[in-house]
């Protein structure tokens, strides 16, 4: 794994996030934004096991996702923004990016209900004897909803070219995940399905990565599939929006400051020239600006787009 | 050439042809690999089109619903059957959540062309939970389709467009109207979506019914003819989106509109149907209106009871008679009981 | 004595106040514990009544209705809440095939005195998935009442109703009225449900109005008292049982009827309350009808095309005007964008 | 357990279901009935574990669970018959059977869907601190039903009086169990829930009886629940009807040669005095012509009782 690519990646997604958190107050974005800040090694780690024609799925917590698969930014800047030049013209918003070019599949703000719909694409892959995989990612919460064990268990039957990957910050909203699960072990409950599953502990996206590359192989070159990661990590901002939530009460500001301390960004910096540093940062920063120019400069949609794409 | 053919053997020809000439259609459904075939209507296409491509299912309606999503995203064509409209219950949110509304919200980028077979229950006590329909939960929803049609050659049309149409389309059988027999080109051909059908032209009422009361309005209106009453039958076929044109053409000369709805009335396609009218011919009053449909309760399973859950050809037929011709007597002894009613054994 | 406060706190105080008084009551739902409480709607009440009579979730829909209806059954009075109404469609088949079913499939032996409380959104980018507001579907069905409040006053009385009805009720809330504000007794009291209240009297055109739209109409009619113009407002307050009396008393003397609803038109509540006039008033014609509700497209989220989407002030006021005096101009600076949607900031 | 009980509660279902069978051509009887001839000893073995005020959820292959558990069968029988002295009045017939005055809490058509019932029925018994605990039943089908997992799942974590049974009898509908889970130990998945899952094979009525009876102790004593049996047995009618099913091919006929030699029927009726057998046969002959007449001569429901039962 390229380590300066894994920290650029991780990188980007943090600054982009900033400049939301930034950019909030002004009214500019007018719709809910979930942030990733402090989840980004496990969507980097694992799109960087990915082909450009590997599809993914994720949720209305997806900046991270779509950067990493490789999503246009200037377009997820103008959806944002709510401009007839984001991803789906000013019709999704946040949670809903879209990047088919880039093999984002689109996101749903309802929990739990992209992942049987990935089980279906990669049915539909091994179909059309395709050389590529789906992945799917989605919060602990989901694991909660009844369809995700139908979608586990559809999947396992038919062996699809498929990797669930679970993003467990241990949260949904504002509520510990052991308050609604009698039984923490995750994994235990998707191995029984017959699915290989293995929990990666402390947001470790380089060990991320090199399973779903294991993964992956196995799945093109054996037929294996699908597989299952529990990725433990940790959201550091409030639940939906641009702030921080300690006040609420709900968890405790050392909790975090325990993820904090091992933040990657910080870490991987630690590791790199400071020059190059310094030019990936530059970099970063002028694609931001730029991507912020062009959703300023975009129109909004015209008013006779709301009658559009209801049928093809 | 003038082949008569049941619908259920229409419905089954539709989906013959369509995956014989497009290897993206797929077919998937409990039991759909079943020795009955769903009354006939998959019969044997396991067989002729391979496991991959036409399989029975797990009872998951909702993971199900998301997988035939899934594969319409990557290019294939499901069509997705349910042996009772009541289980899609079970799917609303992969249906209205996702499928209705994945065009639109990712603006045009890409939809979800996926046909889903329903079939409405009746007779040999279905009971609370066998008989819904629920056609109009589904029009109540931009970006889904709803198609109801009732003869044998509508059905194998509108099939043929449904599992063309790049928009998720649902289709609305009826165990009843399975076993209507009507002509029926061999080739295969599409009949557009969103258009009404005369079944038969009047002048005195014009009587808009759907699924199985499409039959009972029929015989009605020959009741009705024996009495020297005109009525113009308007089946609609599609539910959403209606044909409203092919309505108010009909009642621009009849004055009145009577529609028969197989399903609850509350809130329902009938009061669409009644809304439109009333919106569209205004002030300019003089039209008389009535609905019949589902009475407003659970259906029961008492045949004691269940019979009076419907409309009948008699009271459909007595309903608009007092319409063009208050008071006019009829005779129940015209009106026998539906012979697929009446003759229809179980033991489901 | 006259003690204004807002709806979302007079539906706490309306479960507070019965929690108090009966200890069958629970309440159970995503998030019920949270900082928030739920818009102030739960504050409190999880350390007041403890851990067993209030409970958060797992995310769980279909299921948790399941174990509501189940704790009913067993003699408990559970309200179960939803952020959104969205995700009511998770939950279909345990409140339509199971809720609504029981009492009659069971020949009256038992019942299921369940509160559902959903909240419709709106406004901040809700988009396409926490938007909708599907009170029309489970007005289709028989066996489950259907309650939509708009003041505090009818919140209170409606939901305390509720609460002690033997019957499944679905307790719909919009997040634009929970700030509203109205004179609430501090007292318990129960309001019968199926009663619709008459906002503003007038003479000229009665308006029906849902939801928010409620209060949107509230101010056309404000405005069109400016121009003259009399206007009576009905909200029904009950969605199903309806009370038509009501309804045609006021459209008897106006002879015209706009219906506002805060929801989709097609097969919806506004269609049903068409339907139910024209039957009424049947040939007795020159009454002028029209419906608004959200445009049939799925909701967008940029703020650019969310505005159009719903009915506002200005054309709720523009076109009853229209129906009034056909020509008679409005003036779009008297009908400013209502402030519940201007002021309101996210994030969420 | 008390073994003659025993024989003579499985007997009397099984006669009972001969009779419906033998009445059926009449169309006496118009509503679809699913029998359970051959899997009467897993309702009979689990009941007999239970006390009345002890209640149960059950499926539209009810009406073994019905009489095991103490329901009415005049009510059953004019039920079956529509008639308004049925144990609902007819509104319900075969698939909703409902007996309050002994626990039979009513059995829904849609697959899965009474099992959260059953949890939530427990939680309110919990809650209400009484002295009884809830039995819910299901066929292996309904465990590919998304609301099973949310079920378990709630279970669990509440730690309900509550014992899940499966009913393992191979089919759902003509559907064998191999081709619809791609892991077939169904037990695993219940315990990866954190709740105690055990297997009973070859139709054991008996053991299925020890097993309960330990589990409602260990839940009354000792606060323990939920808990899980999969009791495997056999169907040996059509999935609904009073024929057999042979001709369909679906599954063979020397499959279900090998459970009828086990017919626990004969094997009891082996162990028992035939003086107790022939009495035993004649008690049951006489309640079954008992109900029967009760059926035919009760009324049907008059036409106003269409609109009553809607709401309360
Ligand atoms: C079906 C459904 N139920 C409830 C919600 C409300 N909701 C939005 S996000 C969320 C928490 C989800 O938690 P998790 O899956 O762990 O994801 P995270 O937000 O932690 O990334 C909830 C309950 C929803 N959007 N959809
Ligand atoms: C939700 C739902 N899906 C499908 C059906 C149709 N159906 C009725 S019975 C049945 C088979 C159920 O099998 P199982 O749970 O093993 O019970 P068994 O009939 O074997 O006792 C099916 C699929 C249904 N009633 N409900
Ligand atoms: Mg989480
Ligand atoms: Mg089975």
């Amino acid at each position: 794994m390229h380590r300066q690519n894994y920290y650029r990646e991780i990188l980007r997604i943090r600054r982009v996030e900033e400049e939301i958190i930034r950019l909030y107050p002004s009214d500019k974005i007018m719709s809910p934004v979930h942030l990733s800040i402090g989840q980004e090694p496990i969507s980097v780690g694992a799109c960087m096991a990915l082909q450009p024609e590997d599809v993914v799925f994720g949720t209305y917590r997806g900046h991270a996702l779509y950067l990493a698969k490789g999503g246009d930014l200037r377009q997820m800047m103008a959806e944002l923004f709510g401009k007839v030049t984001g991803c789906a013209r000013g019709k999704g918003g946040s949670m809903h990016l879209i990047d088919l070019a880039h093999g984002v599949m689109g996101t749903s703000a309802v929990v739990g209900t992209s992942i049987p719909q990935a089980v279906g694409y990669a049915y539909a892959l091994k179909a059309q004897k395709s050389k590529s995989i789906v992945v799917v990612f989605f919060g602990e919460g989901a694991m909660e909803e009844g369809v995700f064990y139908e979608s586990l268990q559809f999947a396992a039957l038919k062996k699809v070219p498929l990797i669930f990957i679970c993003e467990n910050n241990l949260y949904a909203i504002h509520s510990h995940s052991t308050g609604r699960h009698a039984q923490p072990r995750h994994c235990d409950r998707v191995e029984a399905f017959g699915i290989p599953a293995r929990r990666i502990e402390n947001n470790d996206g380089e060990a991320l990565h090199d399973a779903v590359t294991d993964a992956r192989n196995a799945i093109l070159k054996h037929g294996a599939g699908p597989f299952f990661f529990e990725a433990m990590t940790y959201r550091w901002q409030e639940h939906v929006g641009p702030g921080t939530d300690w006040h609420l009460g709900y968890r405790e500001e050392n909790e975090i400051s325990a993820w904090k301390a091992c933040d990657p960004v910080l870490k991987l910096a630690n590791e790199l020239d400071p020059d190059i540093l310094t030019r990936i940062d530059a970099e970063i920063q002028a694609e931001i600006e730029d991507a912020v120019a062009f959703a300023e400069g975009s129109p909004f949609p015209q008013v006779e787009e709301l009658y559009t794409d209801v049928y093809a | 050439m003038d082949r008569i053919i049941k619908c259920s053997e229409a419905i089954r020809e539709a989906i013959d042809q369509e995956m014989a000439v497009d290897e993206r259609v797929i077919l998937l459904g409990q039991g759909i690999d079943d020795a009955k075939g769903m009354w006939g209507t998959t019969l044997g296409l396991q067989k002729k089109y391979g496991e991959e491509r036409v399989f029975d299912t797990p009872l998951a309606e909702d993971g199900m619903t998301g997988v035939a999503i899934g594969a319409a995203l990557a290019g294939l064509r499901p069509i997705h059957t349910h042996i009772r409209m009541d289980f899609l219950v079970l799917a609303m949110n992969q249906l209205v959540n996702i499928a209705a509304k994945t065009r639109y919200m990712y603006g045009g980028s890409l939809g979800v062309p996926l046909v889903v077979r329903a079939v409405i229950g009746r007779s040999w006590g279905q009971g609370a939970q066998h008989s819904q329909a629920l056609h109009s939960w589904f029009a109540h929803v931009p970006g889904i389709k709803v198609v109801m049609p009732t003869t044998a050659y509508d059905a194998k049309g509108c099939l043929i467009q449904a599992i063309r149409d790049d928009n998720p389309v649902l289709f609305v059988e009826h165990r009843m109207v399975h076993q209507a027999q009507s002509h029926v080109p061999i080739e295969p051909y599409a009949l557009p979506l969103g258009k009404a059908r005369i079944l038969s032209s009047g002048t005195q009422l014009t009587l808009v019914a759907t699924g199985h009361m499409v039959m009972e309005s029929m015989r009605a209106a020959e009741v009705l003819k024996t009495l020297g009453l005109s009525v113009e039958l308007i089946d609609p076929v599609t539910i959403s989106p209606l044909d409203s044109a092919t309505i108010f053409n009909s009642v621009e000369k009849t004055r009145r509109l009577l529609v028969v709805d197989n399903g609850w009335l509350n809130c329902g396609f009938s009061a669409e149907v009644l809304a439109r009218s009333a919106e569209h011919f205004q002030g300019a009053g003089n039209i008389s209106y009535a609905r019949m449909g589902f009475a407003p309760v659970t259906c029961p399973t008492t045949k004691a009871l269940e019979r009076q859950f419907y409309p009948n050809v008699f009271n459909i037929a007595a309903k608009a008679a007092d319409m063009i011709a208050p008071g006019i007597s009829l005779s129940e002894e015209l009106c026998p009981e539906a012979p697929e009613i009446t003759l229809f054994r179980g033991p489901f």
